[in-house]
């Protein structure tokens, strides 16, 4: 694959509520500083690739009435969305338009502005048809709306089976909700900052379905990010230090917990991330990366609810399976670690739902970049691993990035 | 953001508006569910088996054979506690409220001996100090099944092994 | 073997509910039904004026800033006549009881169109280039309903 | 500009219907089961998937999760395009290109059974002006437009009829199509009942239940799996004013953008020579005038004269729409891919009743997505 760089990076400020502007205007927002930044105008866009989580805003593919303002007019279009990945998803369709050679520079962006939509009802939409079928054939559809109440329902799952595995505690989910808390407090597009937290903090908060709290979860925000990716020989007139694009992946599994139309599912271990764990193989050969645990320096995995932070982390194979915990006890995540992750905050601080899996990306370019500000790892950054998960955590998808272009 | 009060429009998405259609899957399933018979669907082509059933097979992309008596099984009543939950909290007028603990309710993703998926149930006669993954447990059957999934009204602790 | 027939249709009385901001544009250009006036806004760098109103020329992809009041006649640019519309709940198109006319308008000094109902006319009068004025409410709240229709403006 | 040579190598329909008695996952299936079976390889010799669905036909958020299975895509790199299909195929296509993939599966589909009708368009509309107006949706916007057009060139109903005349007869002879009139005549047209005017029945396309799958390979693997590659020498992809009001409705200017650098990267420097056999995307028979003209296939205004010498029927030197086109089936999300399909079925001799004379060699073949053509893609194939 030809080599890809991100040369500017934009997001606006992530709030619950933007009821001043719509929703043109808020993506506005993201990509203004990226053009600012690099110093191109549309003129210099080879194409728009963009996407946020469908339904959830009421309005079917809002790219036909924004990408005009975004700097789409007379440009190539792509709208991607596949659930919780949607940024990622949509990034991967950057990549591979200049990987492919058809452009040479592309503009990406995905938004979500959950305030105007119906957050609930556009998670429960995922399921309607198949809790149909349980109704039609006269199940107990008690059970099924009481523990699937919004996508938590699916998480607490997860979270149980992973404690009984590993053997760690809700007591470390507090630990990582409050050290993403604090995180999100130094980066300036967070949305729900709590400088200061702790874990009693946290683990002061409710107890919504066992074994995950209220402080173990995400806000709903609204706002949008944007990248400029181009190719090596424009990179470096662009950039100074662009962070390059070093491997991709995605996979797809089936929906674990309620099958199709109430069918049974085979995706039984919902802990077990097997699609993310053959993304990130495949990503990281691509990238020349023998050995993750080693050579990755900083990590973005996609942390809706703190246990995930967990799993990820072992998922996108950064240690061995069941050694999550012990690490993160003993530093190796925090800032200033051995191998930081979630410097951002993470998802479980800021969750523009479309947005999300794209800033994974854009927060390890930062990184890269050197220009994260008060959020930027202690140690140097060059080699990082960016995450997004989707569908009932049955999406997986997995980007490398370096301060190197692939060579070879 | 601001205080300022912003023009918006309502608006909606008509769910009510739509069909979807499935196969009809579940019809032998719930015709054994009525003589207290747990029904798996084998795949043709690799073999997996799937209770509740499915119509197509994701693994090997194969059409799964509804009206082939063969690749019916009757499967175990017993299986074990993939995972589970407890539920501490329920929608209420203006938020949610906190369930006492004899309210707690608990469910489960359980596989069932010889199957090759999961499904979700209740698990009953169980407290939240003794539920674990992993757990042994038994299908539970309503006194007169109907032919509907509600037959197989919960599961609860195996209490003997062997 | 024998194959199972037919399918389960299913549907479930459920929909889900939208509040969009407008925007401030769209805020401003309302405002200006307050005074029965449509408001243009013009782009820096082109001059062209958009109605309605928005914050982005997407040729220049320049920042609009200037306002212009346009008053509330403007030209038939485009039109159709309705006999059918789309039923809200089925989404199929039902027969209308009165043809209606549907028009692209374009407001006395503005470079684009908007798209309303011309009433107090017949279908077979309507045509291109002639010229229209607003109807307006009663009661003028500063919201899109302000605006009831046009009408040839003789 | 491509590093890579990519080809068509299978490629599947559904029969197109007005309701299936089926799910839209086993229509899915079908249409990939086919694909496969048709190529010779199976599910594991695959690479990528990209689906082409939009979440507001399906009636559900994240509708490629369920269909994961259908699509052949357990434990692949899956993804989905929110548009025509024909945008997927170029998103496929650039995948392959990057060498990341060998082989891809495209499909689209959806089922107009099971959606209300015309509302999910209305949903793309302005949320502040134009949505809650009610004015506006796809078939009165595209009644202003053939007004439009029809003024501005003096282009008469019963001209415009002669699209439908001629797609709906085409169909007749194409078996999946949905919409065959072997009968159909100017008089049918224009005695069909008025929608918005001019768009009567016979000018719109009908609400369609379908499914369509293409198999895309690298150069060297499609030669493994086929001896009659169909190779895409040039594509095109472009975004529009939205604002119908913004728009110069009597021509299509994104399509002309998207054919102009399909053109310029297959070398084509005079399409009506060039180009053998085309399958346009009309979703109302005015458009496929508008898309000759912005195909450049002939003068602006000269849409209908073209279609009257014959050049594009069945037997003329430029056939358009032998399948039938939109108007004869037209499953949202699906209907561009199965204009590739179609094209890529005449270059490789395979198009059967409707397959149009004389061995085309290149074809050109499109998908429009979005209110009266907003975005268009454009490809250009040759065997």
């Amino acid at each position: 694959m030809r080599n890809v760089a991100v040369v500017g990076v934009g997001m606006s400020k992530h709030v619950s509520k933007r009821r001043d502007v719509n929703i043109p205007e808020l993506v506005y927002e993201a990509v203004r500083p990226c053009f600012d930044e690099t110093g191109l105008s549309p003129k210099d866009i080879d194409a728009l690739v963009t996407g946020n989580m469908p339904a959830f805003e009421g309005l079917n593919t809002p790219e036909l009435w924004g990408a005009g303002y975004w700097g789409g007019l007379r440009k190539p279009a792509l709208r991607i969305t596949t659930g919780g990945t949607t940024g990622m998803s949509v990034a991967h369709g950057a990549i591979y338009m200049v990987a492919s050679g058809l452009y040479d520079t592309v503009l990406t962006l995905a938004f979500e502005k959950q305030s105007d939509g119906d957050t609930t009802m556009g998670l429960n939409s995922v399921g309607l048809a198949d809790f149909a079928n349980v109704f039609e054939y006269k199940g107990d559809m008690e059970s099924v709306t009481l523990s699937f109440g919004g996508a938590i329902g699916l998480f607490v799952y997860q979270a149980a089976r992973y404690m009984a595995k590993s053997g760690c505690t809700i007591d470390h989910f507090d630990r990582a909700a409050a050290m993403l808390r604090n995180n999100a407090a130094k980066n300036p597009y967070a949305h729900l900052k709590q400088p200061g937290s702790t874990a009693e903090d946290i683990a002061a908060t409710r107890m919504l379905t066992y074994p995950l709290r209220y402080g173990h979860t995400c806000p709903a925000s609204d706002g949008a990010v944007a990248m400029i990716l181009t190719s090596e020989d424009r990179a470096g007139k662009i950039a100074d230090k662009p962070a390059w694009i070093k491997g991709l992946a995605a996979c797809s599994e089936v929906a674990t917990a309620i099958g199709e139309y109430g069918g049974g599912s085979i995706n039984i271990d919902p802990t077990e991330q097997r699609s993310c764990r053959f993304a990130a193989n495949k990503a990281y050969k691509m990238a020349g990366i023998e050995d993750p645990t080693r050579e990755i320096d900083l990590a973005e995995p996609y942390i809706p609810f703190a246990h995930l932070l967990f799993i990820y982390f072992e998922r996108l194979l950064l240690c061995k399976e069941g050694d999550a915990p012990r690490l993160f006890d003993e530093g190796v995540m925090d800032i200033e670690g051995d191998l930081p992750t979630c410097p951002s905050g993470a998802v479980m601080s800021t969750n523009a739902i479309g947005a999300s899996a794209m800033e994974r990306i854009a927060e390890c370019a930062l990184q890269i970049m050197g220009r994260a500000g008060e959020h930027q790892a202690s140690k140097e950054v060059h080699n990082a691993v960016a995450h997004g998960l989707g569908g009932a955590a049955n999406f997986n998808t997995v980007t490398v990035l370096g301060d190197k272009p692939n060579r070879g | 953001m601001d205080k300022k009060e912003h023009i918006s429009v309502p608006g909606q998405w008509p769910l009510s508006s739509y069909t979807w259609k499935t196969e009809r899957f579940l019809d032998k399933y719930v015709e054994g569910l009525k003589e207290k018979k747990i029904l798996g669907l084998k795949c043709p082509d690799c073999g997996t088996v799937y209770s509740p059933p499915v119509s197509i097979c994701a693994k090997c992309h194969t059409r799964m054979r509804l009206g082939e008596e063969a690749d019916w099984i009757r499967v175990s009543e017993m299986g074990s506690v993939i995972t589970y939950t407890v539920i501490y909290t329920d929608v209420a007028p203006g938020g949610l409220k906190d369930l006492a603990p004899e309210e707690r309710r608990f469910f489960a993703l359980i596989q069932l001996d010889d199957v090759d998926t999961h499904f979700l149930t209740e698990l009953k006669e169980v407290s939240e100090g003794e539920i674990s993954v992993g757990m042994r447990v038994q299908a539970v059957w309503v006194d007169e099944p109907q032919g509907a999934l509600s037959d197989l009204a919960h599961f609860v602790p195996v209490e003997w092994s062997i | 073997m024998q194959d199972v027939e037919g399918v389960v249709e299913l549907s479930l009385p459920m929909d889900a509910a939208f509040n969009w901001s407008v925007g401030a544009y769209m805020e401003r250009f309302f405002g200006g039904f307050k005074h029965k006036k449509f408001l243009g806004i013009k782009c820096p760098d082109c001059g062209k004026v958009f109605v309605p109103p928005r914050m982005i020329c997407e040729d220049c992809f320049a920042e609009t800033e200037e306002w212009l009041e346009l008053g509330d006649e403007g030209t038939v640019e485009g039109y159709t006549v309705a006999y059918v519309k789309v039923d809200e709940k089925t989404g199929g198109l039902a027969d209308l009881d009165e043809p209606e006319i549907i028009a692209l308008i374009k407001p006395e000094g503005a470079d684009t169109c908007l798209i309303h109902r011309i009433a107090e006319a017949n279908p077979e009068d309507i045509e291109v280039s002639m010229r229209v004025r607003a109807v307006w409410a009663e009661e003028i709240r500063g919201e899109l309903a302000d605006l009831r229709y046009f009408k040839p403006a003789t | 500009m491509m590093d890579r040579r990519v080809a068509i190598v299978a490629y599947a329909q559904t029969s197109y219907e007005s309701k299936k008695d089926q799910s839209r996952e086993m229509m899915v299936y079908e249409a990939v089961r086919d694909l496969l079976e048709m190529a010779g390889i199976s599910k594991a010799e695959v690479d990528t998937v990209v689906s082409a669905q939009n979440d507001y036909l399906e009636g559900r958020t994240i509708s490629n999760m369920r269909t994961v299975g259908p699509l052949a895509a357990f434990m692949k790199d899956e993804t989905k395009v929110e548009m025509d299909g024909a945008f997927a195929a170029f998103y496929a296509l650039a995948r392959v290109l990057s060498g990341v993939h060998d082989i891809a599966i495209v499909a689209g589909e959806s089922m107009a059974s099971c959606y209300p009708a015309y509302l999910p368009m209305t949903w793309t509309l302005d949320p502040s002006f134009d949505r809650p107006n009610g004015f506006l949706n796809e078939v009165s916007a595209a009644a202003i437009q053939a007004g439009a057009y029809m003024e501005r060139y003096g282009v008469s109903e019963e001209q415009v009829a002669g699209v439908s005349v001629k797609n709906l007869g085409n169909a007749a002879k194409n078996p999946y199509a949905l919409r065959k009139m072997p009968d159909i005549d100017i008089d049918s047209v224009m005695g069909s009942r008025m929608l918005y005017s001019p768009i009567r029945e016979l000018n719109a396309y009908p609400l369609t239940d379908g499914a369509c799958a293409l198999l895309l390979a690298a150069e060297e693997k499609a030669s493994e799996i086929t001896d009659k590659p169909v190779w895409i020498e040039g594509v095109g992809n472009c975004h529009g004013y939205y604002h119908l009001g913004d728009r110069d409705l009597a021509g299509c200017d994104s399509l002309k953008t998207a054919a102009e650098a399909a053109y310029r990267m297959a070398g084509i420097k005079d399409p009506v020579k060039d180009i053998d056999v085309a399958e346009v995307h009309e979703d109302y028979s005015h458009e496929e005038l508008i898309f000759y003209e912005a195909l450049g296939l002939c003068k602006e205004g000269e849409g209908a004269g073209l279609l009257e010498e014959g050049t594009t029927a069945m037997q003329g030197s430029l056939p358009v729409n032998p399948s039938g086109g939109g108007l004869s089936a037209n499953p949202m999300c699906a209907t561009g891919l199965i204009r590739i399909v179609e094209a890529a079925m005449q270059l490789r001799g395979e198009a059967g009743e409707h397959q149009v004379p004389g061995e085309p060699a290149v074809a050109l073949a499109h998908g429009q997505n979005g209110i009266c053509a907003q975005q268009n893609a454009v490809f250009i194939l040759r065997r």
